[in-house]
């Protein structure tokens, strides 16, 4: 039942982080055998695919890397580990010359034929790189293409369950897999492996990631005892799609700039209600909108399926039509009048900054293991700013690659797997199995009900505790809660159930984190907190499983390149 | 708008058959929706493969009524006939289970074509200026919003009765490259899609334009690139 | 297999498909026809007489049925391949279900006409 | 289809098109007269234009024709070997060719 085979450096997601580790390790050194495993197909799953908006990048001569590096620390409120987050910007130079002259993408153009810059929410200047509002689609189709046209062996629909340590203990010898068409568990021995998979907050009631992506690479890294950063800042996109209940439609993201043109935020009784939260009314930045919005469902002040509503129709619906076309169109599609009605909307998780520790070189604690994109931590700190999130996962995913390619060199040959280690965790994904009925979807709402009751947009003690007792009390069902075995075979119900255990894991250590976390910071907001604290004494949260339990502490930001209060621009310090 | 659909799903693999669900109808509720229903309420162990959610992965293109459709954005009572779907998996690829079909083919037939960028400089030198009206740009942007969907591929008889022939979405992307002022090359290329089952098999059946749901023409990429094939064989390049 | 063929109706509701079948059915039945056509001129290496024989043998009704369908064949495929040439050698045109639809219109005309004409 | 056969095919098509229309005509003014054998030959006996326009036609339709049908074939016979595909088209262009260059020199003649 177990199959087996060996590759030099295994790749784990198949987004811009992965990908671009797996061009980057076969650039350095062709002769390694690399292999890109995904949960679905290659370039065809994760969010990379979904990135509207576009990319940051400082390229334009008014533009600078203090600049982008100044938003990005006092966008991520001082928690930003400042050697990441330099790395970012300062590469992220580099990567866009790569996407556009080695990987062939296809960005917009001014008219003088230079890259185009659009404004994005919360930076000071017009760096974000894109084509049209599908940036995504043109970087990771293209992306995609190269890793085909290479020997890159694809493990499609491939599910990582375990990472395996080997004999000694002392380094990772490879991946368990479910190979999701036949059912079957595949044993991947590695070199080096790279964890991709791109995070993923679905445990909320409403979320935009793909349905792909449920957290499992954090929820391997934890049960290796491996450190978690900033678990508790998810970041929410404050107009997610309001279709119901049933519907996959419900949560997706509805751009950003339909504030940003004029539209307006109203209550069940169409009323706006901006302006009792921010003068800057529905232009105010994403988290100020998002609590607002909050604030008034729990008011009670919502509409039929318990939202609110964005009216774009006093712009001219003809104009609306125009300027967001593949928003209005999608919006039709799904039976929604964008440009002339009222569209339900709600604040919907995005984004995760928390993720595993790691170096500048994407290293993590745990030999031959390393890390990179939405699986990665400390890049953003308590917010991560529109456009940052591509830049960190092809950034870091490169950076990944050629790290791997040196460390397998130096490292040589295979590490015998610890047997026993596989043998218990084929028998943990098998668990639903050993288990009659029970209701798995009924489980799943009540988790995403929890986090986003609980755990969601505006937090307190109270509420997390309580929150954590219920997660407890999720995580105790759904162990008693199976799964027919009677085919094996592209099971997604399995695979739900699996998922389904990622996520409850994750969400203990969000609330876990967020508990500890007593003042206001980014994304992360603290009713009974609301302070943002001390800039200079600012602490990071660390979580790591200790037999069942979770341990966290508080660690002091390290300011290596600027402290709060300081700026690396010109201007600001004059 | 309540009631129920009759639900038609094809279970198993190529000799697999049709089996009917009765599932609730929603006032907001797409194809994916539909499907999901039955695999969370009446047969766990039903196949299909979805990933955005919003059009934007092609990971969720069905048979929809006999038609080729990303399920996620096709809203439930645009296709319902009669109070009935039938929901199969995309034709012309093998099926892996259900509803999921092997897009491999499809994909190895996008390398065939070259349907790869081919770099002319590296990292280390500037981005190429290129003006957004000069015409090779124009062609490339009014063709390059593909999302790989395999729809077209599907819709396409010629596809069917050809084996070879690489298909809509792969010369489409070719021909993107063609115009790619970047791109270094043409010249494989365009020797690639001049074999048989190159761009040349294409009849201009439209059926690809007609199915695309980013409203993408195939068909007129495939003309240009059997406009541009012509020319280099001519002069002999090819 | 029955069954399986379901997924597969679609591209047939194309009035742009069925234009490419009227124009193979059209091409491969004067493909078909050719060699005869060939084959009675030909008679005429035998002398005028044998060649009007069969001509006045051909004289019936139906034969004129026929010769008006090879007219319509003949005007439908040439008219559809021109519509075919112009996708191919012209700048993207939108509309071409007009075209074919005229196309085959103006074929019909012309067989319709043959067919009083001869008559 | 390569490139090569279809440059052929498309060449061959523009070619037909003027002709195609030229005949149109003769058979619409040779049946509205009724059609003899001495009108046709009457019209046709010792013309080099009409013996041109006769032969260049058999040779486009042949060469037209005999694609279209490999192609046919190709797409919708069991037949897949390009050997054998090819050894139709070969052979259905040359009968074609042969049959008609034979009738233009039996009505021109
Ligand atoms: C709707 C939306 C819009 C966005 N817009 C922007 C934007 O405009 N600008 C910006 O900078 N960022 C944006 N982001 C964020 C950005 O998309 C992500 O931060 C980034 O793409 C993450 O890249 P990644 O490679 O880490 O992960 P992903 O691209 O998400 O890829 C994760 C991969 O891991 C695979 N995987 C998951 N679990 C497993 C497993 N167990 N085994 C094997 N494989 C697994 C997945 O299938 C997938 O292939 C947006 C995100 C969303 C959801
Ligand atoms: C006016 C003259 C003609 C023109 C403009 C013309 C045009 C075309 C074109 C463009 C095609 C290619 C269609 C495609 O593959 O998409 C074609 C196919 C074909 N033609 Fe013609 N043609 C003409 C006359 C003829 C004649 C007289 C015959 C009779 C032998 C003929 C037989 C065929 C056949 C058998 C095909 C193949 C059809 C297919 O593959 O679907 N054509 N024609
Ligand atoms: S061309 Fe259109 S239908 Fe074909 S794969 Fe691309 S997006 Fe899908
Ligand atoms: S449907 Fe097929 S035949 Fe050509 S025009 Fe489209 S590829
Ligand atoms: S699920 Fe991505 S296109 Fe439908």
């Amino acid at each position: 039942m177990l199959e087996r085979s060996k590759t030099d450096i295994l790749i784990l997601g198949s987004g811009g982080a992965g990908l671009f580790a797996a061009l980057h390790a076969h650039q350095a050194n062709p002769d390694l055998d690399i292999t890109v495993a995904t949960k679905g197909l290659i370039g065809k799953c994760g969010c990379t695919r979904m990135v509207q908006g576009g990319y940051n990048v400082a390229l334009n001569p008014g533009d600078s890397i203090e600049r982008h590096f100044m938003d990005t620390i006092e966008g991520g409120k001082w928690l930003p580990d400042q050697d990441l987050a330099w790395t970012l910007i300062t590469k992220a130079v580099e990567r866009v010359h790569e996407l556009e002259n080695e990987i062939g993408c296809f960005f917009d153009r001014n008219a003088d034929g230079t890259l185009h810059g659009k404004a994005f929410a919360g930076q000071t200047f017009d760096r974000t790189v894109h084509k049209g509002d599908l940036t995504g689609i043109e970087i990771i189709n293209r992306l995609m293409e190269q890793v085909w046209a290479r020997p890159i062996k694809r493990l499609e629909e491939h599910r990582a369950v375990a990472l395996i340590p080997a004999k000694d203990g002392q380094s990772i010898a490879g991946v368990l897999m479910i190979d999701m068409r036949t059912g079957a568990f595949r044993f991947v021995e590695a070199r080096a492996v790279l964890m991709a998979t791109g995070g993923g907050p679905t445990m909320y009631r409403y979320h935009t990631p793909s349905g792909d992506k449920s957290m499992d690479g954090l929820a391997m890294a934890l049960r290796r005892g491996l450190p978690l950063r900033d678990m508790e800042m998810v970041q929410f996109h404050p107009t997610g799609l309001l279709a119901g209940p049933d519907t996959r439609m419900t949560g997706t993201v509805l751009e950003e700039g339909l504030r940003g043109a004029g539209g307006y935020l109203l209550d069940g009784a169409e009323r706006r209600f901006m302006a009792d939260y921010d003068p800057k009314l529905e232009r105010a930045t994403r988290d100020v909108v998002s609590r607002a919005i909050y604030a008034e469902m729990r008011a009670g002040r919502t509409t039929q399926h318990g939202g609110v509503y964005i009216s774009m129709a006093h712009l001219g619906p003809e104009k609306v039509a125009k300027m967001f076309k593949g928003m209005v169109e999608r919006c039709a599609d799904c039976g929604f009048d964008l440009a002339g009605g009222l569209v339900e909307v709600v604040p919907t998780a995005h984004y995760f900054m928390g993720g595993l520790v790691c170096r500048v070189d994407t290293s993590t604690e745990l030999p031959g293991l390393f890390v990179a994109g939405e699986d990665a931590s400390g890049m953003h700190g308590a917010n991560r700013l529109g456009g940052n999130g591509v830049a960190n996962s092809t950034v870091f995913g490169g950076i990944a690659g050629e790290t791997m390619a040196a460390w397998v060199a130096a490292n040589g040959a295979n590490r015998a797997p610890d047997e026993d280690h596989i043998a218990a965790e084929i028998e943990r994904a098998q668990h639903p199995f050993r288990h009659k009925g029970g209701d798995l979807n009924g489980l799943r709402e009540r988790l995403l009900d929890t986090m986003w009751d609980d755990v969601g947009v505006l937090r307190d003690a109270t509420g997390l505790k309580r929150g954590l007792g219920k997660l407890d009390a999720i995580g105790g069902e759904l162990l008693s809660t199976g799964v027919p075995d009677n085919d094996r075979a592209f099971n997604l119900t399995w695979h739900d159930w699996l998922n389904l255990r990622s996520l409850v894991e994750v969400s203990k250590v969000i609330a876990t984190a967020a508990l500890a976390r007593e003042n206001s910071r980014g994304a992360h907001y603290r009713e009974d907190f609301p302070s943002e604290g001390d800039l200079d004494t600012s602490t990071f949260t660390v979580v790591r499983q200790k037999g069942d339990a979770l341990d966290i502490v508080n660690e002091p930001v390290q300011f290596t390149i600027v402290r709060p209060g300081q700026s690396l621009l010109k201007e600001a310090a004059e | 708008m309540t009631g129920m659909i009759e639900v038609s799903l094809w279970r198993g693999k190529a000799d697999g058959r049709y089996q009917t669900y009765q599932v609730p109808q929603r006032a907001n509720q797409t194809v994916l929706d539909v499907v999901t229903w039955v695999q969370r309420n009446a047969d766990p162990t039903l196949s299909y493969r979805f990933a955005c959610r919003v059009g934007m992965c092609g990971s969720c293109a069905m048979t929809v009524n006999g038609r080729p459709r990303w399920t996620c954005r096709t809203h439930t009572s645009k296709v319902i006939e009669d109070g009935k779907l039938e929901i199969g998996p995309l034709a012309n690829l093998p099926v892996i289970k259900d509803l999921a079909a092997d897009l491999t083919r499809f994909f190895e037939k996008w390398q065939r074509a070259k349907g790869v960028f081919a770099p002319s400089k590296t990292r280390k030198d500037p981005i190429e200026r290129i003006s957004p009206a000069s015409a090779p740009r124009i062609a490339a942007d009014a063709a390059i919003e593909c999302i790989n969907c395999a729809v077209c591929y599907a819709a396409c008889d010629t596809v069917r009765w050809n084996e070879d022939y690489l298909g809509p979405a792969a010369l489409n992307r070719a021909w993107t490259l063609v115009n790619d002022v970047k791109d270094a090359g043409n010249k494989t290329r365009l020797a690639a899609i001049a074999e048989a089952g190159g761009c040349h098999a294409c009849h201009s059946h439209q059926s690809c334009q007609e199915h695309c749901p980013n409203k993408l023409n195939p068909t007129a990429s495939i003309a240009g690139l059997k406009r541009r094939t012509m020319q280099a064989y001519i002069k002999g390049e090819l | 297999m029955s069954a399986r063929q379901l997924h597969t109706t679609a591209p047939r509701r194309n009035a742009l498909w069925v234009a490419a079948m009227v124009h193979r059915i059209s091409g491969l039945a004067l493909a078909c026809f050719l060699p005869l056509h060939f084959l009675t001129l030909g008679l005429a290496l035998q002398g005028e007489a044998r060649l009007d024989s069969t001509l006045r043998w051909m004289d019936n009704p139906l034969f004129k049925i026929g010769e008006t369908m090879l007219v319509f064949l003949l005007a439908v495929h040439m008219l559809g391949g021109l519509r075919v040439l112009l996708i191919e050698n012209m700048p993207w045109r939108e509309g071409q279900k007009d075209l074919a639809l005229a196309a085959l219109a103006i074929a019909a005309c012309v067989a319709f006409a043959f067919l009083v004409g001869a008559v | 289809m390569n490139v090569r056969l279809y440059v052929l095919q498309r060449a061959t098509a523009a070619i037909m098109a003027p002709l195609v229309i030229g005949h149109l005509i003769v058979i619409f003014y040779a049946t509205s007269r009724g059609l003899s054998a001495g009108d046709i030959l009457g019209r046709t006996r010792g013309s080099v234009g009409w013996g041109l326009f006769y032969g260049v036609f058999v040779l486009a339709v042949a060469i037209h024709g005999a694609i279209g049908l490999r192609g046919i074939l190709a797409e919708w016979t069991p037949l897949k070997s390009k050997g054998a595909l090819d050894a139709l088209m070969w052979l259905f262009g040359l009968t074609l060719a042969a049959l008609g260059l034979r009738a233009v020199m039996a009505v021109v003649l």
